[in-house]
């Protein structure tokens, strides 16, 4: 008996088939490119400094750069909202008591206390 | 100023009766309605307009103010009236008022909305009768529609809900088909026009300013917005073979509900028909003349034959109408001084009419609780006062002369005939005469069973006369039936100034 | 007065900043008290919060800010925002849909636990949403769209125990995130071939020409594809019904009309700005033709989402796939753009703006009433509804103009910004597109209908029983009502706004 | 030096890889990685074209996107845990109570 | 000048006051509203009388008094007073017969003790104004207004006793049969208008002179479709003719008359006497002026005359209910004034209508007496006998039968051998039509002694056949003075145009009828039809000759006929003598089975197709509607199951989208170049 992966070729593979196609027309329009020479950085500049000035809409940086302040602290509030939501969800009830599911109508409900199954029809 | 009077008063009473007690609405709304009659025969009064509202004419109680500023087109709030509007104004508001008497016995529940509603539907059918800018009145036209879905749904009778759904859905399509015809005709008007107004597109029309849209040659976009149009507006009215929902919407609903819409929805249609496609693409119609005239003849005889197999009485009054409208058409297709203001004047007879008939009906059905003509037999015995009523309303409906049926019809006949639209009008004028004929055959059918013979009377009610506020608002339809009949000129020389420019329109591009 | 003559530049962004500072106002509350649910001064403060916030995009926007008559657009932080009167106008709408979410939720959760939690994530949400009406650089627009979506993904999840909630979130989730790398990856495309994310030096880069047209276009797709998640369009909508249909229903309202606005601003500010049409659309030998594609997605979308919504017995359900279908009616403010169109291209996109206004208030009145009918406990199915309007005669009736108000008919503010909507696209020469919205509003009637029919006609199956009334709900309800009757008669101050500041993007 | 074609072609690759992923795996955590990967294909571009394009810009935002895939993360585990609980699994396509 | 004439107008309007009395306070008053009548016709009568010695002195009256619909443009449509010889001798009868129909009322109705009596009186005054307004009514639109009152009148009172069944349905059937007619007269009311720009009578722009001066081509009219003047005015004259013969019960659309009999006699007699049926004749001797212009038309008329009288006397000869044998009577002498009119003999036809007027109500309500004396039992094989109980009914009886009959010196005689002389002087001037119809005619003479004296016989001679006939109940005084009057009338009123006694003895002046409508306006009067009239005369030996030819053919005819009838009926112990016809008594007993098929059009034609009709309309129009929104609900359930609820198969359907529109638009742009 043995844990390890196995590769698994089915049918469940089929709908890859569709990112396979993706690939193809990405590919084709790609390789259909054509792009001049890159400009490069210049020799010796100091990219990690430029990185910090540009975040920071200064413009001490070797290679220019546009500015990320304003994206900065946006992301600082994503963060932090980010974290108030995952708390939320990830913290764990007291009662683990279930409520009763409103989404299918009370159909789910309506099922389990009338015992009949003919709601389930076409719908 | 008194137009806007007239439509917020209306508003207003129907929002006091809206929170009124159920106990009282009835009373109230019908001594509220009495303000809009009130001042609908005021404004008859001091009426004082000459020509036609669309072409130059003198227009009466004119207001036009600016009221949206969207792209190119302004959007006004215009509304004033001429001589074909005046007559439906005021049949609007007496038709409303007996109506609401007429809801007194057999309205038992939520009397405070139906009432309200009633009311509310007044207040938006005098703002389509008076609308002169296409926005305006599109509110108008459409806004009527809700009050009437609820009518038919909550207060209607057993299929009330697919009937209610019914008209609601199937007048709505139609209106988006005439909206989208209309506003391609004014997209074909491009810069020749600078609002919404009616008089300015239909004189730009007249000018012959209209251009290429979407492709289309002027020729071509008047043709396509005047089929786009006449769907739209005969699904109202309705023309067959669009009218199916109409006899649905009858049956079910309650007796004042069918009043009105017989009496002044359906010529919500005829007098749409008149002001867009018959005033504003006169070539377009005259070249249509023939499709048009075997349409109008279609309904006349399809209708009433459909009337003949019926069983229900509503039902033979529903399908009656359908014939009835047919008139219109005939008589709006005809470009003649009697048949297009024989056409306005039957939408006037035939909304007194038919309010009267399906009020009839109704009378016996508060007594009996059935409609169906089998299930009895010599009503007249115990109800004879109102069948007397019904009798004399049968017989304007087929036209007996000294009602306004009467007159209606022979002004149409007589404009019909001597049309010059095309050479074979007589022989389609023949044709849809036969109606009266076929008209004559189903009430006299449906009354020799109902009314006359042995009584007899499958059902567990007791069946005695109706109370008097039930017959009052029939002896008073009857009596402005005879009053018309009598003197057509009461209304017929204000439609016949109104219409006659329309009479003179000729080749415009 | 115009504000800004008075004010440092930086105070344009005041609307977000005021949104921002009440999301932390609201986390500092629930960390001082973080057990005791004070309902009422949680909503109370992000209530107010979004009431100030609108009330001074109101300010500017009648002031002029960032407007032709005060001088143009405001650029700032390198450009990496702009405030202008579209911006505020679009802040003007999330605000509003924000004040009504918050005031209606003060009884939505009444009974549930972490309101706090829930408040600031609203609010936090509506600044990322303010922030990308005003970003002016595809990075802010990554960045603030993700600031919108992250907490609307925890809020559709927001009912924990509900499973309805959960599968919502999960798939709302899974579809965002795969929708933001799209949206990323076409981002990376566009910086590969104009190396550079702030929105006029893209379109001033493209304008030089280039001969990358295939990668251009890839990434300018990709880029809708991220627009076309936010605003629910096909096909990057299948969230959508289940999100709207799980999340709790003023989760859902603020979704479906808010979140669905902000898609729009940014897409508008996106595509007018980066990619003007008549610079994509000639670029090295090949066109990256964004008005068809959008044509073609509005047509879709509309489509689907009325069929869809045709057949449904759910009404949140029904309510969530005419979101969709409305999503198509705004898109043909994008749609009916043309290279020549001059005057009538901000005609439309102003149009689409104020149908998009319109929306918010109608749209969010029908989740909320939605939410009052879950408070009441009474089911989510037509057959549910029926007789409600016995029992609940005012809020039926607002339900009622919201429901004719969506199918467009008059005299309600919907029709009026169909009307202006369809117009403007005929005027752009899109009459088929006019009628392709025309057609599926007529069809949408039959549903929306059936609502109204529920409430009024119908008779209910079971004695209805209705507990409380919830004034909060109450409020916000007619609050919508009134707003989309009002937006009637009150049509042209509306129309004219967002068309002039519709009219300066281009 | 590397055409810039090929880095297209490869985060192309890696983007298509990711969605293979989406398409073929019913494990919400194996979703979350997919999307990591295609968030990833983007860096890969933007990392590339700053320095074809000589400027920082690139390179700046890739942080800005990994800082974001780890708050979607943080949401989406936290999404995950609560699915766990409520549906007894992390399968996504056993939470399909709503449909059509 | 404010002669008697202008009074004329209270000759229609008094009626109609007595209308509104009845209805309004008819309950309230003795008798049920009767005096009122009474008083009114009585009040019509002598002004009737009035304005016709005023004609006679050469007074005529053409005044537009109420204008209906004035048109813009266009033109008036209006109501007016045409008082010339014919409408004043009209006037005249039918004042007469209304007044003493009113006064036998009483007798018939009241002394019965029947209900609803406002009701009833209320229906005379209408009636009766209804028919004086038509008779005086100087423009087509007004007489066709008046016409269909008229109609409208016949059906209330057809339909009085609506409690039963038959009544409701032959009132019905009247109406129906004769609004089928007055589809087509309403069709030429319309025509009439269109052609000539007017429908007057007389006057400037009377429309018979505009056609005269169109056919000869002084002035220009519109015609349509295509066709020429003589042929669209044959078309017009057919159409008015519609409603003539719909009206008159003239030959097909006689069937409502017979079952017309369900209502009270007295109705009856107004109805056959002086108003409903009248009317139709009347209308085209009115606008006799128009139909001497078509020779076709006025060959028309005169064929369906000619056929209708013999066709409806056939059948008389076998009813056995004595109201049906005056009722088939009443069609047959229609139809002779018919033949008279068609044949040119305007003066005949008018004459035959007067006299006709006198008899048949004289008949009439001596049948209604002789109905209250059997207790309402109408069947003649129960009479017998009556004679020697109430005798004066009989002597009036017999004096309208002699009249019928056309026995010299009764009225019946003169007016319907001038009618024959005329048709039989035309026709041999070269009109082989004419000569048909006269030999039809002819044949119904014998048929017409027949069925008359069968009558007069069955119901009067003999032993009484039933206890009611043995102890009849009496009548009184309001009964009898109706028929004495009319009685001396029928014997008499022959004498005022005594033709052939004219032309056999050469005694200028005493053809006073001929006279009295010589006088009026030029375009109305006899002699200027008499000149247009399309037929030239032949005789047999002489103008004296051929009258006295033609008289004594039709007297040995009627004679013959009564004596066939004395030799079977007058026993004391009569049988059925109907089993010698064989199998046409079948078909006779049937009336040739014009009810069935008439019936059979309306139930088992127009009802099929209506209902298969109303089948199409639910089926497949509504059908149709129904069907689009199923399709379109069914194509909204097919779409939303694209929303599978898996998120996986979302993100394969989102993978594809993507991929399409790639390539889609890539295709477009030129991306993949």
């Amino acid at each position: 008996m043995t844990t390890k992966p196995q590769l698994k070729l089915g049918s469940h593979l089929v709908p890859g088939l569709a990112a396979v196609a993706l690939f193809v027309v990405m590919a084709v329009v790609f390789l259909g490119a054509s792009f001049p020479n890159p400009q490069g950085f210049a020799e010796g500049a100091n990219i990690t400094a430029s990185i910090g000035y540009s975040m920071f809409n200064l413009d001490f940086g070797d290679v220019t750069g546009e500015s990320f302040l304003v994206a900065f602290i946006v992301i600082a509030v994503t963060l932090d909202v980010a974290l108030d939501g995952a708390i939320h969800l990830a913290r764990r009830e007291e009662s683990g008591q279930m409520r009763t599911i409103l989404t299918d109508g009370g159909r789910e409900l309506k099922r389990t206390l009338l015992d009949s199954d003919d709601e389930e029809g076409d719908h | 100023m008194i137009i806007e009077a007239l439509i917020a008063v209306t508003f207003l009473a129907a929002l006091v009766t809206f929170v009124l007690p159920d106990r009282y609405a009835g009373k109230a709304a019908f001594a509220l309605s009495l303000a809009p009659v009130i001042g609908s025969l005021y404004m008859w009064q001091q009426y004082d307009a000459s020509g036609n509202a669309l072409l130059g004419g003198n227009i009466a109680f004119e207001t036009d103010v600016v009221w949206l500023q969207l792209g190119q087109y302004d959007l006004h709030w215009m509304v004033g009236v001429d001589g074909i509007s005046m007559p439906l104004v005021v049949l609007t508001t007496i038709l409303t008022t007996l109506a609401i008497v007429s809801a007194w016995t057999p309205i038992a529940e939520r009397q405070s909305q139906f009432f309200g509603l009633m009311l509310l539907m007044e207040a938006n059918l005098l703002g389509v009768f008076t609308a002169l800018d296409f926005f305006v009145w599109f509110v108008f036209w459409e806004a009527v529609l809700v009050p009437m879905y609820f009518l038919i749904g909550v207060w209607g009778g057993p299929r009330r809900k697919y009937a209610a759904i019914k008209f609601f859905v199937y007048t709505n399509i139609a209106s988006l088909v005439m909206f989208i015809g209309f506003i391609s005709l004014v997209f074909g008007l491009g810069d020749s026009i600078t609002s919404l107004r009616l008089p300015e597109i239909a004189q730009a029309l007249q000018a012959g300013q209209l251009g290429s849209f979407a492709g289309l040659s002027a020729g071509a976009l008047a043709s396509v917005a005047f089929i786009a149009m006449f769907f739209g507006f005969a699904v109202k009215v309705p023309v067959a073979p669009l009218h199916t929902w109409l006899p649905d919407a009858h049956v079910e609903a309650p007796t004042p509900v069918s009043v009105m819409l017989a009496g002044v929805l359906l010529k919500m249609g005829t007098y749409a028909l008149l002001r867009f496609n018959f005033t504003m693409l006169p070539e377009t119609a005259r070249a249509f003349a023939l499709p048009i005239a075997l349409l109008a003849v279609a309904s006349v005889i399809y209708g009433a034959l459909l009337a003949l197999a019926q069983q229900d009485l509503k039902r033979i009054v529903a399908y009656s109408s359908v014939s009835s409208m047919g008139y219109v058409i005939l008589g709006l297709i005809a470009y003649t001084t009697y048949g297009v203001g024989g056409a306005t004047f039957q939408m006037v007879a035939h909304g007194l009419i038919s309010g009267l008939m399906f009020m009839a009906v109704g009378v016996i059905y508060n007594t009996t609780h059935t409609r169906m003509v089998s299930d009895m037999s010599g009503i007249a015995d115990r109800m004879p006062v109102t069948a007397g009523i019904f009798v004399a309303g049968a017989f304007g409906y087929m036209g007996l002369p000294l009602m306004a049926g009467f007159a209606a019809e022979f002004f149409i006949f007589k404009g019909a005939f001597e049309s010059t639209v095309m050479e074979a009008m007589p022989l389609f004028t023949g044709a849809a005469m036969f109606g009266i004929v076929i008209v004559a055959g189903y009430l006299l059918f449906a009354m020799q069973r109902t009314l006359f013979g042995p009584f007899r009377f499958d059902g567990d009610y007791d069946v005695t006369e109706a109370p008097f506020h039930d017959v009052a608002p029939l002896a008073v339809l009857l009596l402005l039936t005879i009053v018309l009949g009598v003197s057509p000129d009461i209304f017929f020389t204000m439609i016949q100034d109104a219409v006659n420019p329309i009479l003179e329109l000729g080749g415009a591009f | 007065m115009t504000p800004l003559q008075t004010l440092p530049e930086w105070a344009a962004t005041a609307p977000a900043i005021v949104l921002a500072l009440t999301g932390l106002a609201l986390l500092l509350i629930d960390t001082i008290d973080p057990d005791s649910t004070n309902n009422g001064l949680l909503a109370g403060t992000a209530t107010l919060g979004a009431l100030a916030a609108g009330g001074i995009a109101a300010w500017f926007l009648i002031g002029g800010t960032g407007m032709e008559s005060t001088g143009g657009a405001i650029s700032l932080y390198g450009d990496a925002l702009v405030v202008d009167g579209m911006s505020l106008f679009f802040t003007l709408i999330f605000t509003s849909v924000t004040a009504m979410v918050t005031v209606a939720s003060y009884d939505y959760l009444a009974d549930e636990e972490y309101q706090g939690e829930f408040y600031s994530l609203v609010i936090f949400a509506a600044t990322g949403m303010t922030l990308m009406g005003m970003a002016n650089s595809l990075a802010t627009v990554f960045v603030s769209l993700e600031l919108a979506s992250l907490p609307s993904y925890a809020l559709v999840a927001f009912l924990k125990k509900d499973r309805g909630s959960i599968e919502a979130g999960l798939k709302y989730f899974l579809i965002g995130a795969l929708s933001s790398a799209v949206f990323a990856f076409g981002i990376s495309l566009v910086f590969a071939v104009t190396g550079s994310l702030v929105l006029p030096e893209v379109a001033a880069t493209l304008a030089e020409g280039t001969e990358l047209v295939g990668v251009l276009g890839l990434g300018v797709l990709m880029i809708a594809g991220g627009f076309a998640f936010k605003t629910a369009s096909v096909p990057f909508h299948f969230w959508a019904p289940e999100a709207y249909e799980g999340a709790p229903a003023p989760v859902s309202a603020f979704l479906s009309s808010a979140s669905k606005a902000a898609g729009f601003a940014v897409a508008f500010r996106v595509f007018t700005v980066a990619f003007p049409l008549e610079t994509v659309t000639a670029v090295g030998g090949g066109s990256v033709d964004w008005s068809l594609l959008f044509a073609l997605l509005a047509v879709v979308t509309m489509t689907l989402g009325n069929f869809a919504a045709a057949t449904q017995e759910n009404v949140k359900r029904m309510l969530a796939y005419s979101s969709i279908g409305h999503a198509g009616y705004a898109l043909i403010g994008l749609a009916a753009i043309t290279v020549d169109g001059g005057a009538a291209n901000g005609d439309v996109l102003g149009a689409s703006m104020a149908h998009l206004l319109v929306y918010g208030f109608m749209n969010t009145g029908a989740f909320l009433f939605i939410a009052m009918v879950e408070k009441w406990g009474l089911g989510r199915t037509f057959e549910d509804y029926n007789g409600i309007a016995s029992k609940a005669p005012i809020a039926a009736t607002a339900m009622t103009v919201f429901m004719f108000s969506l199918a467009g008919l008059p005299p309600f503010g919907g029709f009026v910004s169909k009307y202006a909507l369809f117009y403007s696209a005929i005027e752009s020469g899109f009459w088929w597109l006019a009628a392709f919205g025309a057609v599926n509003s007529a069809l949408s009637l039959f549903y929306y209908s059936r609502v109204v029919k529920a409430m009024w006609i119908e008779e209910p199956s079971k004695p209805l029983e209705i507990g409380s009334q919830p004034v909060g709900l109450y409020v916000a309800i007619i609050f919508a009502a009134v707003g989309t009757v009002l937006l009637l008669p009150g049509f042209q101050p509306v129309i004219e706004t967002a068309q002039t500041v519709a009219a300066a993007l281009f | 030096m590397v055409p810039p074609q090929y880095y297209l072609l490869l985060s192309a690759a890696v983007f298509c890889i990711g969605i293979f992923g989406l398409l073929t795996r019913r494990n919400a955590l194996l979703f979350l990685m997919s999307v990591e990967l295609m968030l990833n294909a983007a860096n890969i571009n933007l990392v590339a074209f700053s320095y074809y394009w000589g400027n920082v810009t690139g390179q700046t935002f890739t942080l800005f996107t990994l800082a974001l895939a780890a708050a979607e993360v943080a949401v989406g585990i936290g999404i995950i845990l609560v699915l766990y609980r409520n549906f007894d699994g992390v399968d996504v396509t056993n939470a399909t109570t709503m449909r059509w | 000048m404010a002669g008697i004439l202008d009074f004329a107008p209270a000759i229609v309007l008094l009626p109609f006051l007595s209308f509104l009395i009845a209805l309004g306070a008819g309950r309230y008053m003795p008798k049920g509203g009767a005096l009122a009548g009474i008083g009114a016709t009585a009040g019509s009568f002598v002004l009737s009388i009035a304005t016709f010695f005023a004609v006679s002195g050469g007074q005529t009256y053409n005044q537009t008094i109420y204008t209906w619909a004035e048109g813009l443009d266009a033109i008036n449509l209006t109501f007016g007073l045409l008082i010339d010889p014919l409408s004043s001798m009209m006037l005249v009868i039918v004042t007469l017969v209304a007044l003493l129909v009113h006064i036998f009322s009483l007798g018939y109705m009241n002394d019965e003790g029947e209900t609803g009596l406002p009701r009833y009186y209320a229906g005379l005054g209408l009636f009766t104004a209804s028919m004086l307004g038509f008779v005086v009514a100087d423009n087509l639109l007004m007489a066709f207004m008046f016409f269909e009152l008229v109609g409208l009148c016949s059906y209330l009172l057809i339909g009085f006793h609506f409690r039963q069944d038959g009544p409701p349905s032959a009132a019905k059937k009247a109406f129906l049969v004769t609004r089928f007619g007055d589809y087509f007269f309403l069709i030429g009311v319309v025509a009439v208008f269109a052609t000539f720009g007017s429908a007057a009578f007389a006057g400037p722009d009377a429309f018979p002179v505009l056609a005269e001066e169109a056919l000869n081509g002084e002035h220009s009219v519109n015609t349509f479709l295509g066709m020429g003047e003589q042929a669209w005015f044959t078309v017009v004259g057919l159409l008015v003719l519609g409603g003539v013969v719909g009206k008159s019960a003239q030959f097909p659309l006689h069937t409502w008359l017979p079952d017309a009999m369900e209502g009270p006699t007295p109705v009856s007699a107004l109805i056959h006497a002086a108003t409903m049926v009248a009317a139709g004749v009347y209308l085209v001797a009115r606008m006799y002026g128009f139909y001497v212009l078509t020779p076709t038309t006025l060959a028309i008329i005169a064929l369906i005359g000619g056929f209708t009288a013999l066709f409806a006397a056939t059948m008389g000869v076998v009813k056995k209910e004595i109201k049906q044998v005056l009722a088939y009577s009443t069609i047959s002498q229609y139809g002779y004034m018919m033949l008279g009119l068609g044949a040119g003999g305007y003066v005949a036809a008018t004459f035959h209508l007067m006299t006709h007027a006198f008899f048949k109500a004289l008949l009439f309500l001596g049948a209604g007496s002789v109905i209250i004396a059997m207790h309402h039992n109408e069947n003649m094989w129960d009479m017998g006998g009556l004679k020697d109980k109430m005798p004066v009914t009989y002597y009036a009886f017999l004096s309208g039968s002699l009249a019928l009959a056309g026995i010299v010196p009764f009225a019946g005689f003169w007016s319907k051998d001038e009618v024959l002389y005329e048709t039989l002087i035309h026709g041999l001037g070269g009109s082989p039509i004419l000569l048909a119809a006269y030999a039809m005619g002819l044949l119904a003479v014998f048929f017409t002694g027949f069925y008359t004296f069968r009558m007069v016989f069955l119901t009067f001679h003999g032993e009484p056949r039933s206890g009611t006939a043995r102890d009849p109940h009496g009548v009184r005084w309001n009964v009898k003075g109706p028929l004495a009057v009319l009685g001396v009338l029928a014997a008499t009123t022959g004498l005022v145009n005594m033709v052939p006694v004219e032309k056999l003895f050469g005694i200028k002046g005493i053809d006073f009828l001929h006279q009295f409508l010589d006088g009026s306006f030029s375009s109305l009067n006899a002699h200027h039809y008499a000149e247009l009239i399309p037929y030239s005369s032949g005789y047999i030996g002489g103008e004296a000759g051929t009258v006295a030819i033609g008289a004594a053919v039709s007297l040995g005819f009627a004679l013959g006929g009564a004596a066939l009838a004395h030799v079977l009926y007058n026993v004391p112990e009569p049988v059925e003598h109907t089993d010698k016809l064989g199998s046409i008594k079948t078909v006779l007993y049937n009336n040739y089975y014009q009810d069935e098929y008439q019936v059979w059009i309306a139930t088992g034609v127009v009802q099929p197709i209506s209902r298969v009709l109303d089948k199409f309309d639910q089926g497949i129009v509504d059908g149709v509607v129904n069907g689009i929104s199923s399709v379109s609900l069914f194509a909204g359930g097919r779409v939303k199951r694209i929303q599978t609820g898996v998120v996986s198969n979302y993100v394969a359907l989102l993978t594809l989208g993507l991929t399409a529109l790639l390539l889609g638009l890539g295709l477009l742009g030129g991306w993949f170049a």
